[in-house]
């Protein structure tokens, strides 16, 4: 069985269902398939809590809403994205909005906004705090009214396929059968989400592993600015369970071991005790998780069994304000941390949270491959540059998953379909299969099991690409990376059932996420200066003569990399310094 | 769902637990369920006899004495006591815990809790019991 | 050394089994571990042929729905503690076929859920210049309806859905009454059809155990019922109005 | 008729029927049944319960109570046929006994209630 449409979709969470409705609706014509290795409601934006920012008051601009990104992001933005990113963000919300988005209102019926790190203007809507859940429950139920949209749930892909340069396909396994197919298709835009479980402590769930940023990689497209990873300052420790940003956007405080807000010591601007937008509590979440560090080196943080954490003050904003902006926050606090916000502290440490690095892709989610898109947090555009603002990447997903499947559409609809029975590609269908079934399914014996090599991946990543590197710890992050992808290859299998074989899943995850992170530590050891999220303490300064460019890492044929530094896209706004509370 | 529907619809290997034939028995919630469906027999059983107490009446004096005399004899006592527990059950689940969830009143906008609606129902339950009391003993 | 506490987990080998058994593991008890941490680390470092689904591990993905001692659960949010001393039966959600170990089939409800037209239905689109205003009591009328994850616990709880597999369903009801309650939609006409079939709403007889196993505070049962009574308050209108005067 | 049309208006007489049930029978069944054959209150005189049930509003509310609550055991009881003891596969029979037998039962009682003393 062939199984053929004119664009695949890979993955199911915020960006792919709007992609697959972007598609539908440009082209009715067009077959559409989203192939997701959950069911789409399971995706991972269902966790986003704060919210997704565009300006739509009318003291707000497009113009700030731009130089807050792009300073937030240290002026590694692609400035042209960012144009197009604020201006579509408050037409993708609103659309969202008239899809049936339940967002928090105000008395008179508009859609509220609230503050966000980093943000000077109140411009994040919100959905209480469960935004991601309403977002990817709207977008799903809303994709169920177009009949040319199919859905593959529960299938994985494992392999791009490639006819001479031109992606044209995927090859994927149905979990619940273990039937390994061919899809077929003009264009394929990738919507993975993000890699947050190539560390031990994240805030992304279990499928978040990178898988589609791997499959570029292999196939030859170049990954973008992966050094670039994200630590959120707040997360519950050890589930890693996030905390919303909102949580200090509606007026909570960190405070250290003796309760003092330990922010005004690292240029964050002075305390108040109302939220004042882009100051202390409100900076940017790289600044706020290296204060955390070098909070801890004072030893100003709490020792607890689950290592150092500092304390997030919600108790003066009141039960009130809690159960109606924040009734998440509470619940995820009471049954995880039997702690409850309205009288006690609730204990945070930093915690990986978002890629900035992605698939490199233009304006138009489109990669160098053709017929090879991307959107959503497995892309780089980038609107992100070394730090993403928190709220933007919700509208990211919008923003630019409707315009990789508007340019899939356009794409799909004049090309003539790609080799889809050629030679070429039908024998690396059969490599693939062979390698399924061969040399995963039927592995006999192995050394350890493959949770062993997961565990000390994750280990590596903490020890060497962590909130601050250095040259030395991210060359031996390196080695060890190199010795895990041979231990992986003799790692021990013991399922050989074909029928909803998760430990055959979670083998194909970690041999991406290895990949992954490799990219990540090399991209990172090339990187010598310190911007955004990216701090090495042998280069402490941000050297604009050198770096003001995005880093493209490439996988030849022979397994070796390559590194590129195209220059950033400055269109208004020169680099500057980036002042936080002052 | 191309090619996917029709492939899993019948699938010989899934497992397809049975439920037994008395699945009621297996939690005290389903029996609980299943007792206060029974109640409605019992609310029947009621009607048949509040008509039997009628059509003494309308046929006079010794037929409502007759009536009396009837209702005491310990069959039917132990009939109507094992009814009367029945419509409790009835009347509880169904002023308590029913219909304060299946109905959605408001008041100035803010929906009332269910316990606001069940404590309506007891005050109702509480009055017209008293105008029965009062038509009947007089 | 930390406590141990014995998980009694259902296993299911569709290729060698033609019935369920159960199969003990013996795992630390950890204050902070839900059941779910106690699988990932049986499938870890015990055995990993050991299927079942999880993701964000925080209560809201509705992947993780199992039947722990006896009562539908999101297995993130149910702890171990709470459910010592153990043994702990992990069993497959009831109601559903399974496929194996603990994972089972809910093509049936993705399947009916689509049936409910669970979208906005506009007479008119209207020009996405700006909102629609919804005032927040406006917003209060369905956002309980609005929060159900799909988790299938109120599916695994329900006798009728257990004895009646054309049953819609607790949640897919409720979605539908969150539509229909949205004041931005006018579909509920189009809905009408579909809930109020003999499979719809009419096969709930109440029984409630839905909302009481629902993990989101949704009260499906709550939203049947008050639908049952707007459709009958349509029909008695269509009963008693002459057509055309509707 | 289809099960379309009649299913609401059945639903509703099985409310209705429940909530007089709930109201009213707990009083009178402890009254008729327990209280005055166990002799804990002397029964009213006939004279007395003869001028209440002969008001013409008394008796049409006692037809209106007896044919709800019997259409409300119909629904209800045809629901415990099917789920509990699971003979959806009988569904006529089930519905010709349940709501045949509202519907005889209400006869009876108008009958008995509105034809003159
Ligand atoms: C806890 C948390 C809170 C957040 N809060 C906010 C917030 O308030 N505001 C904000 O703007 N951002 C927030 N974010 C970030 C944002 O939620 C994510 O970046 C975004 O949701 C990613 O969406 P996505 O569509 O790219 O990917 P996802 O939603 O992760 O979806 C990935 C999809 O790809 C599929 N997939 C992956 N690999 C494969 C494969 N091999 N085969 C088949 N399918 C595959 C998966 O099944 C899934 O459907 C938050 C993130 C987290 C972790
Ligand atoms: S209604 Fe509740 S129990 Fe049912 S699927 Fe939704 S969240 Fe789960
Ligand atoms: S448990 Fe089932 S019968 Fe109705 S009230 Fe809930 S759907
Ligand atoms: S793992 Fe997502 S709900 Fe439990």
């Amino acid at each position: 069985m062939t199984l053929s449409h004119d664009v695949v979709i890979v993955g199911g969470g915020g960006a792919g269902l709007r992609a697959a409705i972007a598609v539908a609706e440009s082209d009715p014509r067009l077959s559409v398939a989203v192939v997701s290795k959950v069911y789409p409601m399971r995706s991972h934006t269902v966790s986003a809590e704060g919210g997704a920012a565009a300006a739509i008051r009318s003291d707000d601009s497009l113009d700030e809403h731009a130089h807050d990104t792009i300073s937030g992001g240290d002026w590694l933005c692609d400035q042209a994205a960012v144009e197009a990113f604020v201006k579509e963000a408050p037409e993708e919300l609103l659309r969202l909005e008239h899809w049936g988005c339940p967002w928090s209102r105000e008395p008179d019926g508009r859609v509220a906004v609230r503050p966000f790190g980093g943000m000077r203007k109140m411009r994040t809507w919100f959905a209480a705090d469960k935004t991601g859940f309403h977002l990817l429950h709207t977008l799903f139920q809303t994709s169920l009214k177009y009949e040319r949209i199919d859905r593959y749930d529960e299938w994985y892909v494992t392999k791009l396929l490639v006819d001479d340069g031109r992606v044209c396909g995927v090859v994927a396994f149905e979990l619940m059968s273990g039937r390994i197919e061919a899809i077929t298709a003009k264009a394929v835009i990738l919507c993975t989400g993000g890699c947050g479980r190539v560390f031990p402590f994240t805030t992304n769930a279990a499928i978040k592993t990178g898988d589609g940023m791997a499959l570029a990689y292999r196939a030859g497209a170049p990954l973008k600015d992966m050094e670039f990873v994200q630590y959120h300052p707040t997360g519950l420790p050890f589930t890693g369970i996030l905390i919303t940003e909102a949580a200090r956007a509606e007026g909570g405080w960190l405070i250290n071991k003796d309760g003092y807000r330990y922010l005004q010591d690292y240029d964050l601007g002075t305390p108040s005790p109302k939220p004042v937008l882009r100051s202390m509590e409100l900076g940017p979440r790289d600044r706020l998780s290296q204060a955390f560090v070098k909070e801890a080196e004072k030893g100003r943080t709490v020792d607890t069994p689950h290592g150092q954490v500092v304390h997030l003050d919600l108790r003066h904003l009141g039960s009130t304000v809690i159960d109606t902006k924040l009734p998440f926050v509470r619940e995820l606090c009471l049954s995880y941390e039997h702690v409850d916000p309205v009288r006690e502290l609730i204990p945070v440490r930093p915690v990986v949270h978002y890629m900035m690095g992605g698939v490199h892709t233009d304006i138009h989610g489109a990669t160098p491959m053709e017929g090879l898109y991307a959107a959503g947090e497995v892309a780089c555009v980038s609107i992100n540059g070394a730090n993403r603002l928190g709220s933007n990447s919700l509208p990211e997903l919008l923003v630019f998953g409707a315009r990789a499947g508007q340019a899939a559409a356009a794409f799909a609809s004049t090309a003539v379909h790609g080799a889809q029975g050629g030679a070429a590609v039908r024998a690396q269908v059969e490599d693939e299969r062979r390698r399924l079934e061969h040399d995963l399914l039927g592995r006999d014996g192995g050394k350890e099991p493959i949770s062993a090599v997961r565990e000390e991946m994750q280990a590596t990543m903490e020890d060497g690409a962590g909130i601050y590197r250095s040259g030395e710890s991210l060359a031996r992050a390196a080695d060890r990376l190199h010795a895990l992808q041979e231990r992986f290859r003799t790692a021990r299998l013991e399922d050989h059932s074909r029928t909803f074989n998760t430990e055959l899943v979670a083998a194909l995850e970690l041999s991406f996420m290895l990949d992954v992170a490799e990219t990540i530590v090399h991209s990172a050891l090339l990187r010598e200066e310190s911007r955004g999220a990216h701090q090495r303490t042998d280069f402490p300064a941000r050297d604009d003569d050198r770096f003001l460019a995005s880093s493209l890492i490439y996988r030849n044929a022979d397994g070796s990399r390559q590194m590129e530094y195209p220059p950033v896209t400055i269109t208004r706004w020169p680099p500057g310094e980036r002042v936080y509370g002052r | 769902m191309t090619g996917k529907a029709q492939y899993t619809q019948f699938h010989p290997r899934w497992y397809r637990p049975r439920v037994p034939v008395l699945w009621w028995l297996r939690r005290r919630s389903y029996l609980l369920f299943v007792l206060r469906e029974l109640s409605s027999v019992f609310v029947a059983w009621f009607v048949v006899f509040l008509l039997l107490l009628v059509y003494a009446v309308a046929q006079g004096p010794q037929d409502y004495q007759r009536f009396l005399d009837w209702s005491a004899a310990p069959g039917i006592i132990l009939l109507n006591a094992v009814a009367l527990s029945f419509v409790v059950i009835h009347s509880v689940t169904w002023l308590f815990m029913l219909s304060p969830h299946a109905m959605a009143v408001r008041l100035r906008g803010r929906r009332l809790p269910a316990a606001a609606i069940g404590a309506g129902n007891l005050v109702a339950w509480v009055l017209v019991s008293a105008i029965v009391l009062f038509l009947v003993l007089g | 050394m930390a406590d141990l506490i014995t998980l009694r987990v259902t296993r299911y080998r569709p290729e060698n089994d033609t019935e369920p058994t159960t199969q003990d593991y013996e795992i630390p008890l950890r204050k902070e571990w839900a059941v779910l941490d106690g699988l990932n680390h049986i499938k870890d470092h015990l055995d990993g042929t050991l299927s079942y689904r999880w993701s964000c591990r925080m209560g809201i993905c509705g992947s993780c729905g199992m039947t722990v001692n006896g009562e539908p659960r999101l297995t993130c949010a149910t702890f171990l503690e709470d459910c010592a001393p153990g043994p702990i039966r992990v069993e497959p959600l009831r109601n559903f076929p399974v496929i194996r170990d603990l994972v089972v089939e809910i093509g049936d409800f993705m399947r009916k859920l689509p049936q409910v037209k669970p979208w906005v239905i506009r007479e008119e689109e209207a020009s996405i210049d700006s909102e629609y205003l919804q005032t927040p009591a406006e917003l209060d009328q369905y956002k309980q309806f609005s929060m159900c994850i799909n988790c299938m616990l109120c599916y695994s709880a329900c006798p009728v859905y257990a004895l009646d597999k054309d049953f819609l369903g607790p949640a897919a009801i409720a979605l539908a009454q969150r539509y229909n309650l949205d004041s931005r939609d006018q579909g509920s006409a189009e809905r009408m059809d579909v809930l109020s079939a003999a499979e719809g709403i009419w096969s709930c007889t109440f029984v409630g155990e839905c909302t009481t196993a629902c993990p989101k505070g949704v009260d499906p049962a709550g939203a049947i019922q008050r639908y049952k009574f707007t459709a009958a308050m349509e029909s008695l209108k269509a009963f008693l109005l002459p057509r055309g005067t509707r | 008729m289809s099960k379309r049309s009649t299913e609401p208006l059945l639903w509703l007489l099985f409310s209705a029927g429940g909530v007089v049930a709930a109201l009213l029978i707990p009083a009178l069944l402890f009254l008729f049944g327990l209280a005055f054959p166990l002799g804990w209150v002397s029964p009213p005189h006939y004279a007395h319960l003869a001028a209440v049930l002969g008001h013409p509003v008394s008796r049409l509310g006692l037809l209106v109570f007896c044919v709800l609550a019997l259409f409300h055991w119909a629904h209800r009881f045809r629901y415990a046929l099917y789920d509990g003891l699971r003979l959806k596969h009988l569904e006529g029979a089930i519905n010709l006994l349940c709501y045949g037998g509202a519907l005889a039962g209400s006869a009876v009682a108008g009958y008995l209630l509105l034809t003159p003393w």
